[in-house]
């Protein structure tokens, strides 16, 4: 037996004795992650038992190195790890932004002793983060960004705004983007790290036109930031930033995949019995369309994995899997007819399929809107002057 | 007929611009009573101020006390409720059952017409049976019982069904589901025994009901139209509400597009105006293009309709179909051009995209509304 | 009986008398219209016997003073002649640029002297014109164009080329833009008119990808022209040609507004029979479309009349109804499959459907190209910044 | 199996690029042809040159000589082929004949494939009847006489047809027009008596024939496959057809796509190259998201019709769909950005909008797969 199986099969035998029954059910939704944090509840025995003993092994963060919380896994026994997981269903036991996000800036940009404090943290799930990028006045040109963090000498006082800050209201620690040169416009962000018990710090969740969300508006009033924390150089933290934009563009995009590429006709025509012919028509091209796109995911997947793809490609396949989502909920609720505009009747589980296209409606928007994705293709890809 | 607004079609409409952009605003009613969950979805005090306009028996013959205008005076009520969701039962009672109680006879009437003239009574109508829109399928049944009849059968999408004084119920009085004939509409009371209402909040905070007819028994002067031959009634109050329906999201589209235009005048990204970027600007001169030649089309259909034309039935649909089409992209565009603000509750363009949803799905959407055009049509 | 009245019985007596039978049968293409110049042949007795009468009548232009060649007819007269020729089919006794773009431009801007000459050759069929304003380097940016008239005393040398000159072949003079000062882009262009036929000018048919065209390429090498032989003021060009491209865009958004109106479903079900149920949801919607502009035209209309129509609308229309054109013939052809495709048989009259397919391509690229016609409706009817 | 080419498929799409940038560049066939009027549409010595490069048996077995390779390859060769609109008898002969003829009999494989590997003989196929593709219907005749067949009927569409030198002829050997069973596919050579060829030439400058069968009398060894059981045969020639076809697409897709990029690099408007204005940079991009997309999902169908998947029939329809929608986008796109020079034929662009909609048409258009896709999902 080659290492990589006897990897397999240990694997397989620690799921076996280690991940209970319940949490080999699909989620229901967001609310049966575990987001750790301190103050984190478990919604069940079996998601504590489970989030532990992932904890223990390293595997919340399986390829960290053990030194910082992970299990120090290689890709391909990463890899196994993810096969056999999915292969029982096995959900995550450690939902996080910190493993997503702030982890892999660390990772790059982190100082040794940074690296064992937080990643290990993250790691035990000890602290939840929220990330502190846009603000009212820069979405799209996020480098616009006001928050100004006054340099005090042993430390900067924080004063602005930040919105769409997932879960701002639930998170210990904030990582935030801060202008700390306002002469500099590239050159002049700090990537701080915070507490968000600081004083000073405000949240306030944002209701969308879907209904509740875990996005905040977060404010700073003279909150009271350390000079050692922040990631990588001082008015340097658009580097960091730009990295974990791309980080987070490819995991958008690759995301999902196996929904956004599946046909509905056939799912709707159940549901609805009789079909007017122009929406089967409709329904038909757009079959068509997720079809390809589900094998140009593949495709993208495939050759991401062999370095074979370009460098831009993340924002072209961001641009038409949102867009195609989109259209995907236009005829979901095309098709479920006045059924589906209900809106918090318990036959419609609370407006389930109105409240899904609406949310759909941000993908274009969020982690990069359409058209800066149709701005980067044109520039990276198609190499247009001036674009 | 000129396709454009005559001198008191255009001092109509400044004054309808004028009282819905005051007593009609977003938040002084949609989000007023969307915010206090009201159980009918609209205010009545405005709809009593409607009335003092004049508004609610726009289309009712001056022999009955309206002011005998047409389609196009209604549609114009109908696009300044549209820019301004204003939520009111102008649309059910004042154009649709207003359009049947036209037919219906001088004791109907006479029981009915005072009160939505005077924005004391409600009317709502129950058409569709199912999620979509067929209304060539009847099956609700009305049976002979003693000198009236007696109403079985289920109605979906009945918008304010639960506040209506009155229902006007589309059923079948003899044939099979989706023959021609053998339809008949009834004036229904809301206090008729056997009639229960299952009423939902829609996404756009309008309410609609799931409505139940269980054995209800009525005279036979609730018959509007004559028994059996209901289905051309039925089809001209039909072709109405659509029209009223198309002209109401032409404001919603209008509406849309004012505000986003408005947004892209304002907004600044990577040191420009948004509206200074040419992409948009292109996509925002195709959607006034669009909106625009929905407005037409729109005007067309009422002017038929007004004439008594045979294809105003064809551009009804066409009419629909392209309000539905236009509509849908002022409110898409509208959301994304705002950005992140666009997906939150607090700013506006959400709301027009949540009325675009259940203004298009009332009488047919687009699909059925083209699929109807190509049969019409003769393919 | 009014005026007008008795105005419309003369008139139908008048038609009834003069306007052979021949000439009230459906044109069947260009070449069925009588173009006029000096080297003009009629198709038929009929033709020229139609062509002599509206001539004598001052029919060629009617609404044109009688000193000019016209019939001095009042706008509500000119109505109801048209009105009366429709009600017959009455043909079109003369086909003229002249009449169309270089006459308003002359009535406009031109010397009492200038009118009488040139707008009595026009009308009566003397004198063919063509028009020279595009340039290979110079589309959508017509402003931009190159060819240049050396002032030499009492006369230019006019040299550069020019594209598009529709029957520049034929045409025994041109009217025509040429730059006469370089270092004023929009002050610096002269509306000129000269002789085809003068030494150093040249013309080259324009093979499109329909087929044969109308349009030549034509070239000027040294070409005298007099002083005295231009319309308006000398490097005050632009202002004639910016009021006939108006004008000229007027017209391209008003016509055919007939044949673009229609749904063509029907028409093509009947001609294929069976449909795929696809393409009949296309057709459907496309007919929603058509109807719904037809609509829109008969409102433009209504609101040009009246002088209710924003300025800028023909814009919108011509945009709107040339991409609408464009797709009605997509879905001709793709209705006529494979019988669609053929190019020169018999059958398909010489490729009839195919080359007019093609042939609608041109529709939003001439006269002004639907780029430009988003840049009016964004700039001058949604007033957007920058635009 | 990865969806991108190993390094054997890089390295045959490299020859084949540059082959065809060379051999079949525009000027050299497709105008050089069009402009001679050439009654084949292509030339033979390319076709053998082909055969020198070993394309012309891409998919032979190698036990019967050929290169034994799969769609995968095929489709290398194809997209070449649509960069450079050559024309040549390669779908049509190498890939469809000879998926046909790869079920074929010892006795016509041998009778058939040396000369198509040798780029001697060039084939056809006869499946249409009448304007659109509609496989499911076959009416020709085939019936039974002596130990042989007697056709009779019409074909249309049959490309290259009086050029080739065998026919692959769709009949009906027994049932009802729609019915599934009872086909029969021919291999019915050029000399065949009473076979009639009303050759026209199209829009993309290729011939293709109106086929008459009047009482054409074949031998029973011109049967490929079982008497009434070709369906499956014929499926999957089509299938193979299609996917060769969207392949083709996909290379005038991107040829069309590369010259409008280039384009916009070059011309200037307004002071700018036409490339700098975002409203162009935009449909540009999405072309390009399109363009990637259809390009995926062929290469996906024909790996699935290599594995022999059961949903490459499905794919293939897929495919053909995406691939037509995404190059009519790519050509339409094409002509208007290059503006007037587009319109005109000296300048290459027409000309690839010319054979896409050649090629959109050929077995079946993106309206009739995108109806296939949904029957085949069972809506």
């Amino acid at each position: 037996m080659s290492d990589l199986e006897s990897f397999r099969a240990e694997t397989r035998a620690w799921l076996e004795a280690n991940c209970p029954a319940e949490m080999r059910e699909p989620a229901q939704g967001e609310d049966d992650a575990y987001w750790g944090g301190r103050n984190a509840t478990f919604q069940s025995e079996a998601q504590k038992a489970w989030f532990e003993a992932c904890r223990d092994k390293g595997y919340t963060v399986p390829a960290w190195p053990r030194e910082y919380g992970g299990a120090g896994l290689s890709p391909p026994e990463a890899k196994i790890l993810r096969e056999e997981m999915a292969r029982i269903n096995a959900r995550s036991p450690l939902s996080s932004f910190g493993i997503w996000m702030l982890g892999p800036a660390l990772l790059k940009f982190g100082t040794e002793e940074q690296k064992r404090k937080y990643l290990n943290e993250i790691a035990r799930g000890e602290i939840r983060w929220c990330q502190g990028y846009s603000e009212p006045g820069s979405g799209s040109d996020l480098v616009s960004l006001q928050t100004f963090g006054e340099d005090k000498g042993d430390h900067w006082v924080v004063n602005g705004q930040k919105i769409w800050t997932s879960y701002a209201d639930k998170a210990d620690w904030i990582f935030c983007l801060v202008r700390t040169d306002k002469t500099n416009k590239y050159q002049g962000i700090t990537f701080m790290l915070f507490d968000m018990a600081s004083p000073g710090v405000s949240t306030k969740p944002i209701l969308l036109i879907s209904g509740n969300s875990p996005f905040c508006e977060t404010f700073f009033d003279d909150v009271k930031v350390p000079k050692d924390q922040f990631v990588g150089e001082i008015n340097r933290g658009w580097d960091v930033a730009k990295y974990l934009l791309g980080h987070e563009r490819e995991m958008i995009s690759g995301a999902d995949n196996s929904e956004r590429g599946a046909g509905i006709g056939a799912m709707l025509k159940r549901q609805a019995g009789e079909m007017d012919p122009v929406l089967r028509a409709e329904l038909a091209m757009f079959d068509v369309d997720a079809l390809a796109f589900s094998a140009m995911g593949e495709k993208f997947l495939d050759e991401v994995k062999v370095g074979k793809a370009h460098p831009a490609q993340p924002n072209m396949m961001k641009y038409a899997g949102t867009e195609l989502n989109k259209r995907r909920h236009e005829l979901v609720m095309a098709a479920g007819g006045s059924a589906a505009l209900e809106w918090d009747s318990e036959e419609s589980r609370g407006g389930s399929a109105a409240r899904s296209w609406l949310r759909t409606k941000a993908n274009s928007i969020e982690g990069g809107t359409s058209e800066v994705m149709l701005n980067v293709i044109a520039k990276r890809i198609l190499e247009l002057p001036g674009a | 007929m000129p396709l454009y607004h005559d001198d008191d079609q255009t001092m109509l409409a400044d004054t309808a611009s004028q009282f819905m952009a005051e007593e009609g605003a977003i938040a002084k009613q949609l989000r007023h009573w969307r915010d206090r969950e009201c159980k009918d979805g609209f205010g009545h005090a405005l709809w009593k101020q409607m009335a003092e306009m004049g508004f609610t028996g726009i289309l009712v013959p001056e022999a009955d006390g309206g002011l005998g205008m047409g389609h196009v005076e209604a549609g114009i009520v109908l696009e300044e409720i549209g820019r301004n969701l204003t939520p009111s039962p102008f649309l059910t009672s004042s154009v649709i059952a207003a359009s049947a109680l036209g037919q219906a006879s001088d004791d109907l009437r006479g029981r009915y017409l005072p009160g939505l003239i005077a924005g004391d009574s409600v009317f709502a109508v129950a058409i569709d049976e199912g999620a979509k829109h067929r209304p060539e399928r009847i099956a609700t049944r009305a049976e002979k019982s003693g000198n009236g009849f007696r109403l079985s059968g289920r109605k979906d999408f009945v918008v304010q069904g639960a506040s209506a004084d009155m229902i006007v119920v589309a059923a079948r009085t003899s044939g099979a589901e989706d023959d021609a004939d053998g339809v008949t509409l009834f004036a229904v009371p809301k206090d008729a025994a056997g009639l229960d209402h299952d009423a939902v909040r829609l996404v756009d905070s309008s309410m609609a009901s799931h409505l139940t007819l269980d054995g209800v028994e009525l005279d036979g002067d609730a018959v509007i139209g004559e028994v059996d031959g209901g289905r051309e009634v039925l089809s001209r109050m039909i072709d109405a509400g659509r029209v009223g329906a198309a002209a109401e999201g032409v404001g919603v589209a209008r509406g849309a597009m004012a505000m986003t235009v408005d947004y892209l005048k304002q907004r600044k990204q990577f040191g420009k105006l948004i509206g200074e970027f040419q992409a948009l600007q292109h996509r925002a001169a195709h959607l006034y293009s669009e909106v625009e030649i929905a407005r037409a089309v729109t005007i067309k259909a009422q002017q038929l309709l007004d004439a008594g034309a045979q294809n105003a039935s064809l551009m009804a649909s066409v009419a629909k179909a392209k309000v539905g089409k236009a509509a849908s992209l002022a409110v898409k565009e509208g959301v994304q051009m705002h950005g992140g603000i666009g997906m939150t509750d607090e700013y506006d363009i959400g709301l027009y995209m949540k009325r675009d949803r259940a203004l298009a799905e009332f009488l047919g959407d687009a699909h059925y509304h083209a699929g109807r055009v190509a049969e019409l049509s003769g393919y």
